[in-house]
């Protein structure tokens, strides 16, 4: 399986090489892969519908507890087969239809990169490699979508895709690590016989609505549908491949995958069977509102979605049953009838159903393809969609509550698929042509008309005969499912069922709605759920972005004005919160004591410096300023002198001197201290500064109050003559003790002078991107 | 008022003086108050005593090599003081003593912790000589107009 | 043993007073500035394997016995710093030879960049509080001369706040030393973390915590302590920042990491709450900050903040997990933000601007910057299967266990927002047509000088996201060493 | 004597703080630079205070005896003024520099790295640009 996944990845890294080799096979020499890896999966089949299961797992990341697992039962099988089977005809379908696009190769790179993604993830057995594919699939279909990405549309389509999916697997994320956490293992095969620990956990409401938000985002439930029919602004194979096999499937799966652990609850049952059911009869019917093709077919998929997940939320054998069945006939249908409105759009530059008609002629296999994959999704007898729909509404019927209102509302949403199911497969291909197309419409080649066609031969064999899958893989995913096996069996005559009778109400009001679509399109019903559903949700969450980003904006210039005063006012502030709430936390203050004698000399000096610091704070004259600053620190030198420290106040003495010769230079090229801010401002500051220095005091008078431990000092004085050869301990530790420091110490004194010397010596640069004026300007101001 | 003759005469006479000064605190550091960063501050003012009398063309001739080369011979002197015990195989910044016994001074002791100073002192020359021949235009009457 | 914890300071020390001396010999500086980058390359990758198989080192400085002179220890935190620094200096290093100017270069670029390093290795690598402050000092005034190389207005307004604001810093950081050792009488790291007692009992612990967190904070780039940084790093030339963007602000917290887990594990007290409040907040109005801006390494900036709100995430948790997904996603980040740096400088090249509303065409016209864009980007989207996924994923799982449900909430939306961020990105420079050609693509040399760093940094990130073990047990056993801070103090003071 | 300077050093940070923070960029360095000094006296003050005993071996003596002032602190304090003078030469001549290129030490009016930039979004469909 590990090879399985890593081949395809490998496939996408070489695919460019194919492409520029051959252009026009590459579809087909790249459609071997998943080719080969659809077979090696389909070898499988034998042992897994036996009730086996295959755990594959790889040391990968020892240290987090990470293999690179994976898992094949039923489901897992259910999925690789539809990823790699429909894969492999979108990949000879995609070298068709965008055989002379430029950027082939790239395509091909991100295609079988999602391929191999989608693969991972229905493979996988640890959450994180899970959680890896499935984010990964969220970025390779980012790239997908946004293929035509000189259009806005399709990179607002890539970004909401991206954002929406993107978010929910973050959620997912956060789910899974509470999933991990309370089951104290990472790999699903074996939490799927932990529900009972899981669900009685306090985390388990938690849980289940992260992995929900994942799930729902992913799979485009409402109200996250809107993300899924713009997504149609991408190519049309990455739509078929989209909707029919992978992504949006991945949330579905994922349930799926999770229902042993999560599922049986109320609220599971809840939450999935409203949400789901909700999802599936409004999409159902907006699907009729529109004309384009691809998103009549995009809602559908919403639809057949919200059906998926209101089934796995019933629960139960026959929903189950249901569930499989449909997630292949729509598989099947949809990856179909996706390929064929590529073709039309294709050969004859519309997908406007209403400008469409009459191309039976013209596209004979495109057309015979179509038509057994629409009314496979109309549900029309002998093919697969019949089947699935009446195990529809056996489920509803068996479902232990809400029955009723289950199969209503499956039958209403049922009634518009077959109306949308006709239009879509019907529609092209019968009645007149219509319009004028921009170019003549001829059959597409053999690359583009294959796909359907076999999806729609399958459709038809499996209705036909369904005892080609149904005791073998659909049975085999069921188990997966419900961790327990049932007998499965399909069939196409029930006898006279209940489900047979909501059949026929079915198909009576779906013919009826497909005769009176254009009516029913056109009608202000249909225009306001629309508007309700269909354009508000995406707008709503563009003006989110949008809301998002003036928000942003706001509290970034709040903070990050440009003021230079005003993030040290910032700074400032915090320091008294930070600092002084650590005080407050644990400090005991008290007042302290006043030991040792003062000299009044020395007592003076302390005036003299806090008065020079008050005054270079008060005055407006530059120079007085500076003189109150070499005042201050002359006055720090004595005191270092005073208490035996000549070294330091030699240098001091000296550094001051520099300081103030330096000062004197550059200030008599500056203009004055002119103007003072308002009192208020005066104030504010000035109890800032006294906060923080007031703090400062406190915590000194504090320490000095504890005698200091010498002993690191003791040791320096006692060495320095005897071990180190100097008499002066100062001198020693600056060169030997503590060397490195003056070493440091020097180097910045070096770099200062470098930094002095590019200031004033290097010749300006004009900066790139200036108006002319601007830079004309600059000019003139420059020395 | 610069150029008057008397100072240019004391400056010529003062400069010498100056940096033998410097010498003497650099060498005294290990043992009495001064060391390699007083002696350079030292050294570094009787240049720009030189430049103020005579103009920092001159003084830039007198010093003979640039302030940067200062700098990076100054930073070899303390890297070099390191890197010797390394050499020897001692740790970084090991004290390495030579003990010579010269005739005049009588006893002394000849250290990488010398070396090191000198190196403190070369850059502290060269830093503030860097820093006052890049502002020397801003300084009123340095430059001869 | 001892010559090897000297060379991460002593190569490029050595490297910028040779350049220093060869000033007036461009080619010979040159060949210099990446000689000696690749020999620091190779001493990181020596002082892992070393730490890797000998456990902690320790070399006393002066033959002085710890405490009393200066002790440089490399434990698996430090010496995996250097090997990295040591990784982007070689990558920057190259690419600067065609992406600095002669002008640039004569003034003294190389010199300053690999002075730059020494302090950035010099704090990673010493035992010492006070020899820190100088290493910080070192890099500071390094990154100050390289912030003003070239004199543009804009650099000389964005110097003004980034002086202003990290004098500040080191003034809070010195005097917080001054203050310890006022109590303690002692200057080294692990002979402090003995010490403490006398600071517990005056009960000053958490007030001197904090001051050290403004210090390291404001380098850190912090909230509410940040704003020099989106001021000053979109200023200089793309080589200058992305070593900025790199380490300098992973120096910070690398301090803070050392300083915190030393002297200060105080899990749910005052200090972890501070801890997690100023993490959510950096996280949070960084990524706010790169939404809104247009000039693209301006907008990288603000990323780099929001990025050090999940590490110091993972410290507050104080948990070795926690401390390993932070100690995991510094070493990640450094290259991720080089690359990401290197890759805007190369885009401002292609497209001639660097505003965003004017860019576009990349995608179509250079593919490989494209793809080269992705890996750094999303990686620090947190997107699998790139490094700061792991890294993200680790930080998320300690938060978890440490049921700090607001912080991984906060984490997860920050994740989304920087998705959001980095979409805009990608969907304006690169998938948006551009009006008007693209400059003229450069000669051939050049373009291999600038576009080799970015490759080989992008593919060792790509190669780490898929295979991180190596990486992550590192920093797993890194992380066991801040918590149990007995080896550390062991190597240091023996006995 | 401690207490005193404890206070001292109190003053000399906030008037130094309160300098930081005003508009003209010339009183900030001056600021810098008290905020120096006080710095260094905060390390000088914990070291502890000894009056007049420099901590220099007598010539013919081997090791200090009786009290002495507190040699590592001074070493710390050297190496701190130091590197302070290196970093304030170069902010001094940096906003010198910042005012020959834009004419003013006003310090709201630098902000040419941080120029007041309009969102960038469709006002009118109240939408952001992909």
């Amino acid at each position: 399986m590990l090879f399985a996944v890593l081949g395809i990845f490998l496939g996408a890294a070489l695919s460019p090489l194919v492409v520029r080799v051959s252009r026009q096979a590459a579809g087909w020499i790249l459609g071997l892969l998943p080719l080969g890896v659809f077979v090696f999966f389909a070898r499988q089949l034998p042992a897994i519908a036996h009730g086996e299961t295959v755990r594959q797992s790889v040391p990968w990341l020892p240290s987090f507890n990470t293999p690179l697992s994976f898992y094949l039962d039923g489901l897992s099988l259910l999925f690789a087969l539809l990823v790699t089977g429909i894969g492999t005809l979108i990949v000879v379908y995609a070298g068709g239809y965008l055989q002379h696009h430029e950027q082939l190769g790239r395509f091909y790179v991100q295609l079988l990169s999602f391929m191999g993604a989608m693969l991972g993830l229905v493979l996988a057995d640890n959450i994180f490699v899970f959680f890896i594919f499935f984010e990964l699939t969220s970025l390779t279909s980012y790239l997908l979508i946004g293929f035509y990405h000189s259009e806005e549309e399709s990179r607002v389509a890539a970004r909401k895709a991206l954002v929406v999916t993107g978010g929910g697997g973050l959620a997912l994320l956060g789910g899974l690590l509470l999933l991990g956490q309370v089951t104290g293992t990472l790999e699903f095969s074996q939490m799927l016989s932990m529900g009972a620990t899981v669900q009685s956990h306090p985390y388990y409401l938690a849980i289940f609505i992260l992995v929900c938000a994942g799930a729902f985002t992913k799979s485009a439930q409402f109200p996250f549908h809107f993300w899924l029919p713009a997504a149609m602004a991408g190519p049309t194979p990455v739509s078929a491949y989209l909707h029919s096999a992978t992504m949006v499937k991945a949330g579905v799966f994922l349930l799926a995958r999770l229902s042993p652990v999560l599922g049986g609850t109320a609220v599971w049952e809840g939450t999935l069977g409203i949400v789901g059911g909700f999802t599936m009869l409004m999409s159902a019917w907006l699907a009729l509102r529109y004309t384009d093709l691809k998103q009549i077919l995009a809602y559908t998929t919403v639809m057949v979605l919200g059906l998926l997940t209101m089934l796995l939320g019933v629960g139960g054998e026959e929903a189950i049953t249901a569930m499989v069945t449909f997630t292949v006939v729509h598989a099947l249908y949809k990856g179909g009838l996706f390929m064929m409105a590529g073709s039309v759009d294709h050969e004859t530059g519309t997908r406007n159903v209403r400008e469409l008609g009459g191309l039976r002629e013209a596209m004979p296999w495109t057309m015979a393809g179509a038509v057994a994959t629409g009314l496979s999704m109309a549900g029309i007898p002998p093919l697969f969609g019949f089947i699935g729909k009446e195990m529809t509404y056996e489920a509803a019927l068996h479902a232990e509550s809400f029955g009723m209102l289950l199969l209503g509302v499956s039958v209403l949403s049922n009634v518009a698929l077959v109306g949308a199911g006709l239009v879509v497969g019907l529609k092209p291909f019968i009645g007149e042509r219509k319009g004028a197309f921009t170019r003549e419409p001829h059959e597409a080649p053999v690359s583009m008309w294959l796909g359907p066609l076999v999806l729609g031969v399958l459709g038809l064999a499996f209705g036909v005969y369904p005892a080609l899958i149904d005791h073998s893989l659909l049975q085999a995913a069921q188990t997966g499912i419900l961790q327990e096996s049932h007998e499965l069996h399909l069939a196409l005559w029930h006898g006279f069922s209940p489900a047979l009778m909501a059949s026929l109400v079915t198909f009576a009001l779906g013919f009826a709605v497909y005769a009176a679509w254009e009516t029913i399109q056109e009608s202000g019903g249909m225009a306001a759920l629309g508007t309700a559903f269909g354009e508000v949700p995406g707008r709503v969450f563009e003006r989110g972005l949008y809301g998002l980003a003036r928000f942003s904006q706001g509290i970034t210039t709040l903070f990050q004005n440009g003021r230079f005063r005003w993030y040290l006012f910032a700074i400032f502030t915090s320091l008294i919160v930070l600092v002084g709430g650590g005080l407050a936390f644990e400090a005991q203050l008290g007042w302290p004591t006043f030991e040792g004698e003062v000299a009044y000399y020395e007592a003076a000096l302390a005036g003299l410096i806090v008065l020079s610091a008050i005054v270079a704070v008060r005055t407006q004259g530059r120079f007085i300023a500076i003189l109150a600053l070499s005042v201050g620190g002359y006055g720090v030198a004595l005191i270092y002198l005073l208490f035996g420290a000549p070294d330091l106040a030699m240098t001091q003495f000296a550094i001051e001197t520099l300081t103030l010769i330096l000062l004197v230079i550059v200030i008599i090229h500056l203009p004055g201290i002119e103007g003072e801010d308002s009192l208020g401002v005066q104030v504010r500051d000035g109890a800032v500064a006294l906060g923080c220095g007031a703090l400062y005091t406190i915590i000194m008078s504090t320490i000095v109050d504890v005698p200091l431990d010498r002993r690191v000092s003791e040791y320096l004085a006692g060495n320095s003559y005897t071990e180190a050869l100097g008499h002066n301990v100062v001198n020693v530790i600056l060169v030997d003790f503590r060397g490195i420091d003056t070493m440091g110490e020097i180097t910045v004194l070096t770099i200062a002078a470098l930094g002095v010397y590019v200031l004033m010596r290097m010749p300006r640069r004009i900066a790139h991107e200036k108006e002319p004026e601007e830079e004309a300007e600059e000019n003139e101001t420059a020395d | 008022m610069i150029y008057s003759l008397i100072l240019r005469v004391a400056v010529r006479l003062l400069v010498p003086l100056l940096l033998l000064f410097a010498m003497f605190m650099m060498l005294r550091g290990h043992n009495l108050p001064g060391g390699g960063f007083v002696g350079g501050l030292v050294a570094a003012s009787a240049f720009v005593l030189y430049a103020l009398a005579a103009g920092v063309t001159r003084a830039r001739e007198v010093l003979y090599v640039d302030p940067q080369t200062l700098l990076g011979l100054g930073l070899a002197c303390a890297y070099g003081a390191g890197l010797l015990a390394l050499a020897l195989g001692k740790p970084f910044l090991t004290g390495l003593w030579l003990h010579p016994h010269l005739p005049l001074i009588g006893d002394f002791h000849l250290g990488s912790a010398l070396l090191f100073d000198l190196g403190v002192m070369l850059v502290v020359v060269g830093t503030v000589l860097l820093m006052v021949f890049s502002v020397e235009d801003r300084l009123p009457g340095l430059v001869e107009e | 043993m001892n010559t090897l914890l000297v060379l991460p300071i002593m190569v490029p020390a050595i490297t910028g007073m040779a350049a220093l001396l060869a000033r007036n010999y461009p080619r010979v500086q040159r060949a210099l500035s990446v000689l000696g980058a690749t020999v620091m390359l190779g001493v990181g990758g020596a002082l892992v394997y070393q730490v890797q198989s000998h456990g902690i080192l320790a070399a006393q400085m002066g033959n002085w016995p710890a405490p009393f002179g200066i002790t440089l220890v490399a434990d698996h935190f430090s010496a995996a710093l250097i090997a990295v620094s040591g990784f982007v200096g070689l990558a920057v290093a190259i690419y600067a030879l065609a992406a600095i100017d002669e002008t640039r270069e004569r003034f003294g670029f190389h010199i300053l960049f690999h002075l730059l390093l020494m302090g950035i290795n010099g704090a990673f690598i010493t035992g010492d509080i006070f020899n820190m402050y100088v290493w910080f000092e070192v890099l500071l005034i390094a990154s100050f001369a390289l912030l003003v190389l070239g004199n543009d207005r804009e650099q000389l307004d964005g110097a003004v706040k980034y002086v202003g604001i990290n004098l500040v810093s080191s003034a809070s950081f010195l005097t917080a030393i001054g203050l310890l050792y006022g109590l303690t009488g002692t200057l080294n790291l692990a002979d402090l973390s003995q010490s403490m007692q006398p600071v517990r009992e005056a009960g000053l612990g958490p007030a001197i915590a904090m001051l050290f967190l403004i210090g390291f904070g404001i380098k850190a780039a912090l909230f509410p302590l940040y704003y020099w940084l989106p001021a000053s790093y979109h200023t200089p030339p793309a080589p200058i920042a992305a070593i900025f963007a790199g380490l300098l602000t992973k120096v910070g917290i690398y301090s803070l990491i050392r300083v915190f887990t030393l002297l200060f594990p105080n899990p749910g007290g005052y200090t972890q709450a501070v801890l997690l409040v100023v993490a959510g907040a950096t996280m949070l109005l960084g990524v706010f900050g790169a939404l809104v801006q247009r000039h693209i390494l301006r907008l990288l900036a603000f990323l780099v903040i929001s990025a050090m709100g999940y590490v110091v995430m993972g410290l507050g948790f104080f948990t070795t997990l926690g401390l390993a997904g932070a100690i995991f996603y510094v070493l990640q980040d450094v290259p991720v933000k080089t690359t990401l740096f290197l890759i805007g400088g190369l885009m401002e090249r292609e497209t001639g601007t660097t505003n965003l509303s004017k860019m576009g065409g990349l995608y179509q016209h250079r593919p490989l910057l494209a793809t080269m864009f992705i890996v750094p980007a999303f990686s620090l989207a947190g997107f699998p299967p790139f490094p700061g996924f792991w890294g993200k994923l680790t930080l998320l799982q300690a938060g978890v266990a440490q049921e700090q449900w607001t912080l991984v909430a906060v984490a997860l939306v920050v994740g989304l927002l920087t998705l959001l961020a980095v979409a805009q990105v990608w969907g304006r420079a690169f998938w948006r047509p551009k009006e008007g050609e693209l400059t003229v693509l450069d000669a051939l040399n050049t373009r291999i000088l600038t576009n080799g760093p970015v490759v080989v940094l992008a593919l060792a990130l790509f190669v780490l996201g898929c295979y991180a073990e190596p990486v992550f047990s590192f920093a797993r056993t890194a992380a066991a060493h801040l918590t149990d801070t007995g080896p550390y103090v062991q190597a240091v003071l023996g006995g | 004597m401690e207490l005193i300077i404890s206070v001292v050093c109190g003053a000399l940070l906030a008037a130094s703080f309160y300098l930081l923070m005003r508009r003209n960029l010339l009183r900030f360095v001056i600021g810098l630079i008290i905020l120096g000094n006080a710095v260094n006296l905060l390390i000088f003050a914990m070291g502890r205070l000894t009056r007049a005993r420099p901590p220099v071996i007598p010539k013919g003596q081997k090791v200090l005896e009786g009290a002495y002032a507190n040699p590592l602190p001074q070493a710390l304090i050297l190496t701190a003024i130091v590197i302070s003078f290196g970093l304030l030469a170069f902010t001094l001549v940096l906003v010198y520099r910042n005012f020959a290129a834009n004419q003013t030490i006003e310090s709201d009016e630098v902000r040419g790295s941080e120029p007041s930039d309009t969102l960038d979004v469709y006002d009118e469909t109240k939408r952001l640009p992909a």
